[in-house]
């Protein structure tokens, strides 16, 4: 009975850092329609920087504060994606609106330019982030299936950075001016929004949350030049999935990937299980080509 | 009415989510006649071309192409058969290949087969060039034959399109307020095109200028709210209470005269 | 009908062709031109451009994409041997003048670089490769242009190829003697997890048959695919099955979620024993040793040997590189391929390929990791095999080992459970 | 009045082509051998991109996934040299993964043609498939793309996994014999070399014709504007399904041409990035020209092979900034730069011909749409 709970248990903590990798996503992807294949390396940057934090805590302060790095290392992790996502909107981001598959291409790029910075600065091989100690072991509800602490305190980030997202979109004015850019660029300029500014701030704050993602994934995950490559493919398979342009959709394409995936490898292995998920995604597709929440337009194309 | 419709719409209805634009509309067309749709906006008349050539799907409703062999049921077919079968429309936004030269656009939307092995075999006969010299000639942009249909001005833009629907040959032709955004001097020059185009084939014209349909003695449908408000001349049309109530405000007396 | 500029794009192809041709071209003359004797433009013979004063030897590993992780140190560890032969005099009188290579983590890369090493800068010898793919995309290319091969990493064996000396360990120098080891401890039930690649489906193929004849028994075999990061369903299924040990052949990358996940699981090595080939001093320093406390390994070479040798080997590493870089096993193999090849040549006489192999058989050389001895038959090296557990420092400490170095078996023929797994070409 | 023009550039044009094919022709006799089998190996590349571009360039259609139908090409023929080099025995890796007898399906590769042919019609016949199931539903741009990556890493994941009947991620190597010639001897290399300049040639010409007949000129309707080429009667689907498999079928021959010079393919070459490679020779080049897509692909292979030579450090830098330099500044490609070159002299020369001179002409090299 054990092995079911905390397989769900697995499901649903799998789903919360897909979601995670996704949210930022979902920004620049689905309300901006900007392909950003260099996503992975703005969560690559989230990993360095808690990274960074922990040598800067571990070297400058006394040991006690050690362990509240992780916060610290938190929202520094937002502002340095937040800064290079407002630097590469300016400089490239910029040109290639309205030009999707450019835009892919030239993130292809991004991405490869910050690997090799990366691995330049950090070397090639990975590093070790120790986590904090008030995150270590877990939560032992029913004797034999454990909770770890990292993997509810990921859940929790993820739903604050849900519902922090959602309030900025959908309840904030500057969510609003956005929504107005990203549905009627020239419409929401004449009316005296600063498109440049909305379009520099809406792709921070997609990277941005990147960067949180990658922070959280020191803690279970590896830190190198490369991660990045791994959930570059995921991310984009959660927002199409889910449908562009509503966060509902996002969080439930999340969901869906993240339990199927966990079903399968229970039953068969990784690698299958993999496959699986990705032939599902390919045949739910064919019957709805715009994903779950789909947003109609009634243009010619 | 002893000839047959060649176009039979029946209580079609089209909503988007909810909001219902066209409401049990009904539209009959005869072999070579010329229909005005007009209304104001929002009235489901470009919604009602939508339907005819297939681009939406009625909720509910009937839409028959009576050709000579038979009747087709439209709601059931793909777009491009529709087309295929004999129904050419023409977009609001001129709607062209800008990547494609002038003579290039015409050629692809002569009538030919369309399938893909027909298209990798087909060569330009000297009889279908001339055909296109003709319309080139018609549409008076001979001289930019080999421009990039990109470059060309908002009016060369309509005309080319116009072009291509003569060179398409269909049955019945949807045109999508064919003058708007055009100088005068273009406008009356459409008029012409329209003379022409009128001769040999049915046409719908979805038109908010009522100087350009009055010079046209042919029948007018007005739309309201996806209804069916009147339908007769423009006579008949103008001189309607309801029509210049819903059209005009709710000025009673005033000229029908057109708002833009 | 034609549109503008075309006569211009097609002068622009011939022009930019035969640019390209003749650039590569030009760039072959200068090639060797700057390689001494004429006879270098002959057909590729395995002539060694010995030109004076230096002979070049080609490094070729991935120093950039996912391998880069592993193979940069082995490169850092190859270029410290060469520049302390050089200091020493060079070989027969030559100084080594090593060509670096990228093989960027791509197969048919290490493959074009190599025939390159070979054909255009006549390099007398290549030490390189690291994954098992990297070696079978060089492999045809050696023994077609009859080039020399030193592979310093372990790898699933069956294969000795003419062209190539392997000085790390194969299957019975790592894989059968620490199966051996576990079942002395009393480990009957194995959880086979590994990456999926043929390294681990190989290995894994090794440990149940000798598991079947020795009365273990393998509960489980699982696959990741490589750059896995997510093992909480792993970890599910090794709780169910409690097995005595996991015998973990996981690469790179997925060792670090791995770890992570199970300390997190609250399964510390006293719980659960786990044994790994993929993991050495360089892993442990990227995972985090408070993760990997008290779990084991299976290598031939750890920092912490005691052999005057490997004392001199760390300090220079240590003085070359950096205070705080570690050595590992495939750093001690590639420093330890330089060392024999020179010693080959020396006995040979001569950079030449066939004479460097008809003399390298039998070679002994006290290397960091103790004393290895070269097989001429199978080219393969005698290695002594040592079982360590990671300590909190970082460092392994040696718990066990093979006592007298073990005679290097590619194809298992010395093991009769081992029958049927391979005929052997 | 413009044919006398449009003659003497079509004779100009001819010219350029034959000057081109008459260099690729006679490269052995001024190449060293391992220049030479680099070279080969990048026309097989460019047969690919011709596909791709087609594709791509012509059509509108991105798809990310071409590395898939290049290595089932390269497997084909891989499996066929697998085959002859084992002889009568299994082969080895089929050996030590406890196989007895050889798997169904690798029978008919034992014969050369019936290789070449499974080469070319499995890569044709998967895209066919998965287009059928993606533009019939009109799944188009980005979500197609994302698709084409789902179906690479797929196959991937499955041929890595059946490491019994694929071999593995060491994949097919170690080949000897072609047609009972063994196959790394010098005169097989200059014929082997010989026979991929002939196939792109022919490739070439190939697609050459189908670009500029009318059908060439209903897939740039498609790339400008789908839905509006559905109303003039033509089903885009069909159009976009036939061009995805012909450059799928292309890029088949090339993985058999490749496999030939390289003498190994594993799963890592039809990966997420070898994929999008192809796409960046394409995009330098000068997507919507064929020829476009010829330069590109020699002018990146050169320069990665160049580059990583000379800075094995930083050329992943270098080629990052060159991909973001094309797709934002350059769309037009170095086609582009050669046309918009040449315009800048015939302006210069003040030679324009006067239907097309003035503004019209500098637009035109620009006009991009996605």
């Amino acid at each position: 009975m054990e092995m079911w709970i905390s397989q769900l248990f697995n499901g649903l903590s799998v789903s919360s850092i897909l979601l995670l990798i996704a949210l930022g996503l979902a920004i620049t992807f689905g309300l901006m329609g900007v392909i950003n294949m260099a996503h992975g390396e703005f969560i690559m940057i989230g990993s360095y920087t808690a990274y960074l934090t922990q040598n800067l805590f571990k070297d400058l302060l006394p040991k006690g504060a050690f362990d509240s790095y992780f916060i610290a290392a938190i929202i520094a992790s937002f502002l340095v994606a937040f800064v290079i996502g407002y630097v590469l909107e300016v400089i490239l981001i910029r040109h290639l609106y309205g030009r999707p598959l450019d835009s892919l291409l030239a993130t292809w790029g991004v991405g490869l330019v910050l690997q090799q910075i990366a691995r330049s600065i950090f070397g090639a091989p990975n590093v070790a982030v120790s986590s904090p100690s008030w995150l270590n072991g877990g939560l032992e509800l029913i004797d034999g299936v454990v909770f770890p602490y990292k993997r509810l305190f990921i859940l929790a980030l993820v739903a604050i950075c849900l519902v922090a997202m959602y309030m900025y979109i959908y309840r904030s004015a500057s969510g609003r001016r956005m929504r107005a850019v990203m549905q009627n660029r020239e419409m929401a300029a004449c009316l005296g929004i600063s498109t440049r500014r909305v379009d520099g701030m809406t792709f921070a704050i997609g990277s941005g949350i990147a960067g949180i993602a990658g922070c959280a994934l020191t803690l279970i995950g590896p830190i190198g030049p490369n991660i990045g490559t791994y959930y570059i493919v995921d991310a984009f398979m959660v927002v199409v999935l889910g449908g562009v342009g509503k966060l509902v959709g996002t969080v439930v394409g999340a969901l869906g990937i993240g339990f199927f995936n966990t079903m399968f490898e229970w039953w068969s292995n990784a690698s299958l299980g993999k496959v699986f998920v990705f032939i599902l995604i390919v045949a739910f597709l064919q019957w709805k080509p715009k994903g779950l929440f789909a947003v109609r337009t009634r243009q010619l194309d | 009415m002893s000839q047959a419709p060649i176009l039979s719409c029946k209580e079609v209805t089209v909503a988007f989510d909810g909001f219902k634009a066209v409401q049990g509309m009904n539209l009959l067309l005869l072999p070579g006649e010329l229909r005005f749709l007009i209304g104001p906006n929002g009235a489901g008349k470009t919604t009602m071309l939508d339907v005819i050539c297939g681009k939406v799907k009625p909720v509910s409703g009937s839409v028959s192409f009576h050709r000579r062999p038979g009747a087709l049921d439209i709601t059931k077919l793909q777009e491009h058969k529709i087309a295929e079968s004999g129904i050419g429309r023409k977009f609001q936004t001129p709607s062209i290949f800008a990547g494609l030269t002038v003579m290039e656009n015409l050629e692809i939307a002569m009538s030919q087969n369309r399938s893909v092995w027909a298209t990798l075999r087909a060569t330009l006969k000297p009889s279908e060039r001339e055909r296109i010299d003709e319309e080139l000639a018609l549409i008076g942009l001979g001289d930019q034959r080999h421009l990039r249909a990109g470059l060309l001005s908002h009016g060369q833009k309509q005309w080319l399109e116009i072009g291509m629907m003569l060179l398409q040959e269909p049955e019945i032709l949807l045109l999508d307020e064919p003058v708007a955004g055009m100088t005068d001097k273009e406008t009356d020059k459409t008029g012409e095109l329209l003379q022409e185009i009128v001769r040999k084939r049915t046409v719908v014209v979805v038109e908010h200028d009522m100087e350009f349909v009055r010079n046209f003695a042919s029948k007018v449908t007005v739309m309201h709210e996806g209804k069916l408000l009147k339908e007769g001349t423009m006579d008949e049309i103008q001189s309607d209470d309801r029509v210049a109530e819903v059209y005009l405000g709710r000025g009673k007396g005033r000229d029908a005269h057109a708002v833009g | 009908m034609k549109r503008k500029g075309n006569w211009f794009k097609g002068m622009g192809l011939a022009v930019s062709v035969s640019l390209a041709l003749v650039g590569c071209g030009s760039n072959n003359e200068n090639n060797s031109a700057s390689s001494s004797a004429p006879a270098s433009s002959a057909p590729a013979s395995s002539s060694a451009a010995s030109e004076g004063g230096t002979v070049k030897v080609g490094i070729l590993h991935s120093l950039s994409g996912t391998m880069s992780i592993s193979e940069v140190t082995v490169k850092n560890s190859e270029l410290m041997a060469i520049d302390e032969i050089n200091a020493a005099g060079g070989v027969l009188g030559k100084q080594i003048e090593p060509v670096i290579e990228d093989g960027a983590s791509d197969w048919p890369t290490f493959a074009e670089k190599a025939r390159k090493l070979i054909s255009e800068d006549k390099a007398a010898t290549v030490f390189g490769g690291w994954t098992s793919a990297s070696r079978k995309a060089m492999l045809p290319v050696f023994e077609e242009l009859n080039g020399l091969l030193w592979y310093p990493v372990q790898y699933e064996g069956l294969e000795s190829s003419p062209n190539i000396f392997y000085t790390g360990a194969t299957t019975n120098q790592q894989i059968v003697p620490s199966v051996d080891y576990l079942l002395e401890q009393g480990k009957k039930k194995f959880f086979l997890l590994g990456s999926d690649y043929v390294f681990p489906r190989t290995a894994n193929k090794i440990i149940k048959a000798q598991l079947a004849a020795k009365g273990g028994e393998t509960v489980a075999e699982e696959y990741t695919p490589l750059g896995h990061t997510d093992y909480t369903t792993i970890i599910a299924k090794i709780k169910e099955a409690k097995p005595d040990v996991v015998y973990n052949t996981l690469n790179g990358d997925s060792n670090v979620a791995f770890f992570k996940q199970l300390k997190d699981a609250g399964i510390a090595a006293a719980d659960l024993t786990t044994l790994s080939v993929s993991i050495a001093e360089e892993e442990v320093k990227g995972i985090g040793a408070d993760f990997l406390a008290g779990h084991l390994v299976a290598w031939n070479y750890y920092q912490t040997t005691d052999t005057p040798e490997n004392k001199t080997f760390v300090e220079s590493f240590k003085a070359k590189y950096g205070a705080d870089s570690v050595t590992s096993d495939p750093m001690e193999a590639g420093y330890t391929a330089v060392y024999l090849w020179k010693a080959a040549v020396e006995k040979a006489g001569s950079f030449d390929v066939d004479a460097v192999k008809a003399a390298a058989g039998g070679i002994e050389f006290n290397a960091p990791e103790g004393k290895v001895t070269i097989d001429g038959e199978n080219q393969h090296i005698y290695k002594t095999v040592r079982i360590g557990e990671i300590q909190s420092d970082g460092m392994i400490k040696e718990l066990w080992n093979s006592g007298s170095p073990v005679k290097p078996d590619p194809y298992l023929k010395g093991y009769d459970w081992a029958g049927d797994l391979s005929s052997g070409s | 009045m413009t044919s006398i023009f449009a003659d003497r550039r079509r004779l100009w044009l001819l010219l350029g082509y034959i000057a081109a094919a008459a260099v690729l022709f006679c490269a052995p006799l001024y190449l060293s051998d391992f220049r030479l089998n680099l070279l080969a190996k990048f026309l097989a590349f460019a047969i690919a991109a011709l596909g791709l571009d087609l594709l791509w360039g012509y059509t509108g259609v991105l798809s990310l996934g071409h590395g898939v139908f290049f290595g089932l090409g390269a497997y084909a023929m891989g499996m066929h040299l697998k085959l002859q080099a084992s002889g009568t025995r299994l082969p080895d890796f089929m050996d030590w993964s406890g196989l007895t007898k050889l798997p169904w399906f690798w029978e008919p590769f034992k014969v050369f043609p019936v290789a070449v042919a499974l080469g070319i019609l499995i890569p044709a016949l998967l895209a066919l498939f998965l287009g059928f199931f993606t533009f019939r539903n009109r799944i188009k741009g980005v979500y197609f793309t994302i698709l084409t990556q789902a179906l690479v890493i797929i196959v991937t994941t499955l041929f890595i996994g059946q490491q019994a009947y694929t071999g593995g991620t060491n994949g097919l190597t170690s080949f000897t014999k072609l047609l009972g010639e063994p196959l790394r001897s010098d005169t097989m290399k200059t014929v082997l070399y010989l026979a991929t300049v002939a196939v792109l040639v022919l490739v070439f010409m190939l697609c050459r014709y189908i670009a500029n007949s009318r059908m060439g000129k209903v897939l740039r309707a498609i790339r400008d504007g789908e839905n509006r080429v559905r109303f003039l009667g033509y089903n885009p689907a069909t159009y976009q399904m036939m061009t995805f498999a012909f450059s799928g079928a292309l890029a088949g021959i090339a993985g058999m041409l490749f496999v030939l010079h390289v003498g190994i393919i594993s799963p890592s070459m039809m990966g997420i990035v070898p994929s999008i490679e192809m796409i960046l020779w394409v995009a330098i080049g000068g997507r919507g020209t064929l020829i476009g897509a010829l330069i590109g692909t020699l002018a990146l292979n050169y320069a990665k092979s160049g580059l990583s030579e000379a800075y094995p450090d930083f050329w992943t830098i270098g080629l990052g900034v060159l991909f973001i330099v094309v797709t934002v500044f350059l769309p037009g490609g170095i086609a582009g730069l050669i046309r918009s070159g040449a315009e800048a002299v015939r302006r210069i020369r003040g030679r324009g011909n006067m239907h097309e001179s003035g503004a019209h002409s500098v637009l035109q090299g620009s006009n991009r749409s996605v």
